[in-house]
């Protein structure tokens, strides 16, 4: 059970002439919903950003399930399951639902797979089954998130990365979300999910790191950092 | 960095002095700009061939006699690519004129770039030779050195419409087009004027743009005018594919008369569409201008045969010559009649025997006007031709005026329908 | 009246084929955001490519459209790893200058092999005479083809993993990317397609009207009208916008002096951008 | 904004290459400058509105255009001399630059650049039209016209003194430009518009001034140059390829920099000079501006000036 599907060891990245990332490890193991929380700025956005191939590292290692993808382009990542949800959603706002939910399986892993997830992701978002043929860039910002998760799963993730997924979204909706990341949890999907929604991501999480200005500064349980006076000081308002 | 800028400079321009060398006087250099590329390609590269032509002819005779240094002096070009567009001719014939050292110019091919290069003659007062171009406005301009070879546009239609009224009286409802250009507007202008001078009624006068490669609603609109001839055109992409497409929308006309396109031997690709349909031309092969025909006039004849000229050229270029590549040789011949007359090299004696000329060459009668139009051609004549069937193949009959015709004309137009 | 009829007919007709042209335009801008500057030059190579097959193959143009298109898409391929992949991302400068740089070179290039002469590609296909007037058979074809090349385009988009792959990265490129598409590969298909089209369409083209080696400017300057007209990255909208122009051409002159055809075409382009640079049958 | 020393070598060594026709007394050389002063011009007018704004005028020849019809038609049916023609023309240009500027000036990136070349291409079939501009085969100077100059031979190099003082201020006012306030707007408007703004900007009214700035020089040397030559026609006048020669050279020498254009201008006129008159290159001379530009925009953005600038620092004082 406690198998490690994602390790960055040691990394270190930035922009341009600037590193934003110093020396960074972190861990995912399967079945588990790993989280990372950090202020604005602290780096989390960068670090997903080399976890997913968009910008290259500068050093250190990135293994998914045992292998080096560190140099692997960011497109062949997700075709080995390593499937991203983005910040902001992304749809393609043009396209239906139905053909949005198609994209999330365009890798050839998840192609022949299509129609048993598609069942899946209708299932746990019954509410989208309507809408199939309603372009996704005219749906509200709750819809376009179900939408865009989804999207992800169609993807047969072995690991799903959220990046702030409830990001702009009512608090009842922030609620919703966080139900349905409990109930992936429950069937097993492999997570890894950067929120500002501290509380509500402690509160699930199995694991957590705390990032601050380009480091990791603090790792544990959820309900262990959510004890630390540290984390409740700077995060929770406490 | 002072160092670095005077050697930069001086590097620039080392060049250009160096090039500015004095040469002797052992041979007449002629410089003139083609149109090597761009849209006038095809008529300029007829031109061209025309005057390496009557070079190498020259040449083979030793050269021009140029009395005043006692000897034969042979003919050199300079020339260089205009690109058929106006931008660079002046500066070009500046080269030609201070560092090439040219003694004499050839204008380049069409009226627009003509304009442009005779000012630049005329400024540094040098002798240009104006062939493949047409228009009179270059002449009102108070020039004194450019001399025109081609008859000038506004007697360019005139005889098609004198040939209308000569197998149809009854035709008169005429529509005149022509391309947005110098010598196609001066053409459609001038014929426009004898037209309604003749009684002809013009139900339409229209110009479309340079390049135009789609006639179709203009023919339309032509059609609906319901017009007993048309005439007018361009050059000669743009006549050919008016012609075409004249023929493949089935316009029902009595009289097709266009410029430079029919006389252009390449006319003849477009196939039937190019049956019966007439042209002016500056001179074809057909006409029969003959050292008799001078004798009778009483002026002197100057330079080959049209045989003799024929012969050479296809012996060549594998093709017969059209006016264009006639335009280009009797350019040559001009400059050499008028270098022989004048004795010597000098530019202003030169005009002075080119005002004085009056011959008669396998290419027609030369004269120039003194007048207001100082420099323009007065006794050439044009000659109009049709394309007519000959045992299944298409050929260029002349058949107008009477005296020069080689074969009956064929009316009305769409009689191949 | 007949000439209304003819007005129409050569209108959709020709429109048809314009639309083709502008399809491959406004396909590179709408996935990549790249105003392909070079757009002429191909089409002007396409006109010749077919010029070629017919003169030396003795292939009819609407047979070896299909070696064009194959040709085009190889050629485009390559000229974007040449000229694009580098600049895809940087200022828009950049993109406007390395496609009319390519645009220089072939157009420098061609007039060095072909000159500048007038070419023509005579099918002889004669004329076909439809509701009292004659209209040249190849035109007719070109119409048919132009329209088939879009209706082939519009089911590739929209029924092809590919071309959802195509449409998905002119929406987001970044999002794509993490759906597991290889996003280079489907920007240079994309240009690869684009080029193709135009190729395609300048192939059909050159069997109705003559041609040089410059003849592709002028209607890239069409295409971008027409693509203005459409709504610019809307690759089914320049079909419309085609037909719009070729019926604009048309029947405008039936009324007005040939010579302000540009003048309106040119205006027309400048104010739909200011008024609505999302192109007159653009959305929003 | 500090000024540098950019203006005491660039104007000595702009009077350097200008006087040398004067001193030798070549004709030859004096139609070499001519073109190159020309080019100068017109290079240093767009990279006012391209360079430091970032407004990308694709059509900006439109103003040459525009400001050498109105000068020749002064000069043609009024009788006015060069001088005052000219810089009603400049003015003309400017005017009409704002007026374009308003509407254009809204848009951004390439679809400005497009909607550039639709106003140039619009314009130009326009005049086309008109028949009191001479329609499609222009007007053309009646000889006599020289004699105010005391003959053409001189009327040349009356032609040539003015160019030059034209091309001398175009440089002196584009570096005066770049070095003032005014100047830092219109960068902070290349490098984020909305940003700009925000930030106390008044962006509309900079890029239209800076517009109407790149509009009056192209103004002036359209009006010398029709001048000299002659004669006027549209397809000369709004020569969309001379709108694309003038970005080559901004770009050759150094996008957003004072010298760049100069140096730009300088070297391609040189360049394009050569390849036209020699046998081997004269027929590939667009291919091979066409791979020059591709290498320059590829492995070099910022031209010869800014290569110059990063590579050694010393430079950049003087090199602006």
């Amino acid at each position: 059970m406690s198998e490690v599907v994602l390790k960055v060891e040691n990394l270190e990245t930035g922009y341009g002439e600037v590193q934003i990332l110093w020396d960074v490890s972190i861990e995912v193991k399967r079945g588990q919903l790993t989280t990372i929380i950090g202020s604005n700025g602290s780096g989390k956005t960068t670090l997903l950003r080399a976890i997913t191939g968009v910008i290259p590292v500068w050093s250190g290692r990135i293994l998914f399930e045992g292998e080096d993808i560190t140099r692997v382009p960011a497109y062949r990542r997700t075709e080995m399951g390593l499937v991203m949800v983005p910040e902001g959603r992304m749809l393609f706002p043009e396209m239906t639902v139905l053909e949005n939910l198609e994209m999330g399986a365009y890798n050839k892993r998840a192609r022949s797979r299509m129609k048993e997830s598609l069942e899946f992701v209708l299932e746990l978002f019954p509410r989208l089954k309507e809408r199939l043929h309603q372009k996704a860039g005219t749906m509200s910002g709750g819809e376009q998130q179900m939408v865009a998760l989804g999207r992800g799963l169609m993807a047969s993730p072995k690991l799903l990365i959220l990046d702030e997924p409830s990001l702009g979204l009512a608090p009842k909706l922030v609620i919703e979300v966080f139900e349905i990341i409990k109930r992936l949890r429950e069937q097993g999907i492999t997570m890894l999910l950067v929120e500002q929604n501290v509380h509500l991501s402690l509160m699930l999480t199995d694991w957590a790191y705390v990032m601050a200005e380009g480091r990791i500064v603090m790792e544990g349980t959820g309900a262990e950092l959510e004890r630390s006076d540290e984390v409740r000081k700077a995060y929770l308002g406490v | 960095m002072r160092r670095f800028l005077s050697v930069l400079v001086g590097l620039l321009f080392l060049g250009s002095i160096l090039a500015g060398n004095v040469w002797a006087k052992n041979k007449i250099v002629i410089g003139f700009t083609m149109s090597q590329t761009g849209k006038l390609n095809a008529e300029s590269k007829d031109q061209f061939d025309g005057l390496k032509l009557w070079q190498d002819w020259v040449n083979s005779k030793g050269g021009i006699y140029v009395k005043a240094l006692g000897k034969r002096l042979p003919v050199k070009f300079v020339y260089y690519d205009d690109e058929s567009s106006k931008d660079r001719v002046q500066q070009l014939y500046v080269r030609l004129i201070n560092k090439d050292g040219a003694d004499f110019l050839i204008s380049p091919y069409s009226s627009g770039l003509t304009a442009s290069a005779a000012i630049i003659a005329e400024q540094y007062g040098k002798v240009m030779v104006a062939t493949g171009a047409a228009s009179d406005s270059i002449f009102n301009k108070g020039y004194t050195h450019v001399f025109q070879i081609y008859t000038p546009a506004s007697r360019y239609l005139t005889g098609s419409l004198d040939l209308l009224k000569a197998l149809d009286p009854k035709a008169k409802r005429l529509a005149i087009i022509y391309e947005q250009s110098n010598f196609a507007k001066a053409v459609a202008t001038a014929a426009k004027k004898y037209a309604e001078k003749k009684g002809f009624e013009v139900v339409l006068f229209e110009s479309y743009a340079k390049g135009t490669t789609d006639f179709t609603s203009f023919l339309n609109k032509i059609a609906a005018k319901k017009p007993d001839a048309i005439i007018g055109g361009g050059h000669f992409t743009d006549g050919e594919t008016f012609a075409k497409q004249l023929y493949e929308q089935r316009i029902r006309v009595k009289l097709v008369s266009l410029l430079v396109a029919p006389a252009v031997p390449k006319f003849a690709e477009i196939g039937k569409a190019a049956l019966y349909v007439t042209a002016p031309s500056q001179w074809e092969p057909k006409a029969k201008y003959s050292k008799e025909a001078a004798q009778r006039l009483g002026i002197e004849w100057y330079g080959p045969t049209a045989d003799w000229f024929v012969r050479e050229y296809k012996k060549r270029y594998g093709e017969a010559p059209g006016y264009h590549a006639a335009g280009g040789f009797v350019a040559g011949l001009v400059l050499q009649k008028a270098i022989e007359d004048a004795g010597c090299l000098d530019s202003e004696k030169v005009v002075k025997a080119l005002e004085k000329m009056n011959i008669m060459t396998f290419y027609g009668a030369i004269a120039f006007d003194t007048g207001e139009y100082y420099g323009r051609q007065k006794a050439h004549e044009m000659v109009y031709l049709q394309w007519q069937m000959k045992n299944g193949k298409l050929v260029k009959e002349v058949i107008w005026p009477e005296s020069a015709a080689s074969a009956k004309p064929v009316y009305p137009y769409y009689k191949k329908y | 009246m007949e000439a209304f009829v003819s007005a129409l007919l050569n209108g959709v007709l020709l429109g048809l084929a314009y639309g083709l042209a502008a399809i491959g335009l406004n396909l590179i801008w709408g996935v990549m955001k790249v105003i392909n500057l070079s757009h002429g030059a191909f089409i002007a190579l396409g006109m010749f490519a077919s010029y070629f097959l017919f003169h030396s193959f003795g292939l009819s143009p609407f047979v070896s459209v299909i070696l064009v298109l194959a040709l085009g898409l190889v050629v485009g391929m390559v000229a974007y790893f040449i000229a694009l992949h580098r600049v895809i991302s940087a200022p828009e400068l950049s993109t406007l200058l390395s496609t009319y740089s390519l645009s220089l070179i072939i157009i420098g290039v061609g007039t060095f092999v072909f000159t500048t002469n007038p070419r023509a590609i005579d099918v002889g296909l004669g004329s076909l005479h439809v509701l009292g007037t004659y209209i040249p058979a190849a035109k007719v074809l070109t119409g048919v083809y132009s329209l088939i090349f879009t209706v082939l385009l519009y089911i590739f988009l929209y029924k092809t993993w590919t071309g959802k792959a195509i449409r998905a990265v002119s929406m987001n490129r970044v999002a794509a990317e993490f759906m597991g598409v290889n996003t280079t590969f489907i920007l240079s298909l994309s240009f690869g397609i684009g080029i193709a089209l135009a190729m395609v369409a300048g192939a059909l083209i050159a069997s109705v009207f003559p041609f040089t080696i410059l003849s592709g400017g002028v209607y890239e300057l069409k295409s971008f009208v027409i693509c203005v007209l459409g709504g610019l990255g809307s690759p089914l909208g320049a079909l419309v916008g085609g037909l719009v122009l070729g019926l604009l051409e048309n029947v405008l002159t039936l009324k007005m002096s040939v010579g302000y055809v540009p003048f309106i075409e040119f205006l027309i382009l400048v104010v739909i951008l200011l008024v609505k640079p999302s192109g007159l049958l653009g959305k929003e | 904004m500090k000024r540098g020393y950019t203006l005491f070598w660039l104007v000595p060594f702009l009077l350097v290459i200008s006087l040398y026709p004067v001193v030798t007394k070549s004709v030859i050389a004096r139609e070499t400058v001519f073109i190159i002063l020309m080019y100068v011009s017109l290079a240093a007018s767009l990279n006012i509105i391209m360079g430091y704004a970032g407004y990308v005028s694709f059509g900006h020849i439109v103003y040459y255009g525009i400001g050498g019809y109105v000068a020749f038609y002064l000069m043609h049916h009024v009788g006015v001399r060069l001088v005052p023609a000219m810089l009603v023309a400049g003015l003309f240009s400017a005017l009409m630059a704002l007026a374009v500027g308003e509407a254009v000036l809204r848009l951004r990136g390439a679809i400005f650049a497009i909607a550039t070349i639709g106003v140039n291409e619009a314009i130009k079939s326009l005049v086309t039209n008109l028949s009191f501009l001479g329609g499609a085969t222009g007007m053309f100077f009646n000889f006599k016209i020289y004699r105010a100059y005391g003959g053409a031979a001189k009327a040349i190099w009356y032609a040539y003194y003015v160019m030059v003082a034209v091309t001398l201020i175009t440089v002196v006012v584009s570096y005066f430009i770049k070095t003032s306030k005014f100047g830092l707007g219109l960068f902070s408007i290349r490098e984020d518009e909305d940003a700009a703004f925000v930030l106390g900007v008044n962006t509309k009214r900079f890029k239209s001034l800076a517009y109407a700035f790149s509009a009056f020089f192209p103004g002036m040397v359209g009006a010398v140059f029709f001048f000299k030559a002659g004669n006027i026609e549209p397809e000369d006048a709004f020569h969309l390829v001379k709108s694309i020669e003038m970005i080559f050279m901004v770009m050759l020498g150094g996008y957003g920099t004072a010298s760049g254009p100069v140096l730009g201008a300088l070297i391609y006129e040189r360049l394009k000079g050569m390849l036209l008159v020699n046998p081997l290159f004269k027929n590939l001379h667009l291919a091979i501006a066409g791979f020059v530009l591709l290498l320059i925009v590829l492995f070099a953005p910022g031209g010869l000036v800014g290569y110059l600038r990063s590579k050694f620092r010393k430079l950049r004082g003087v090199l602006e």
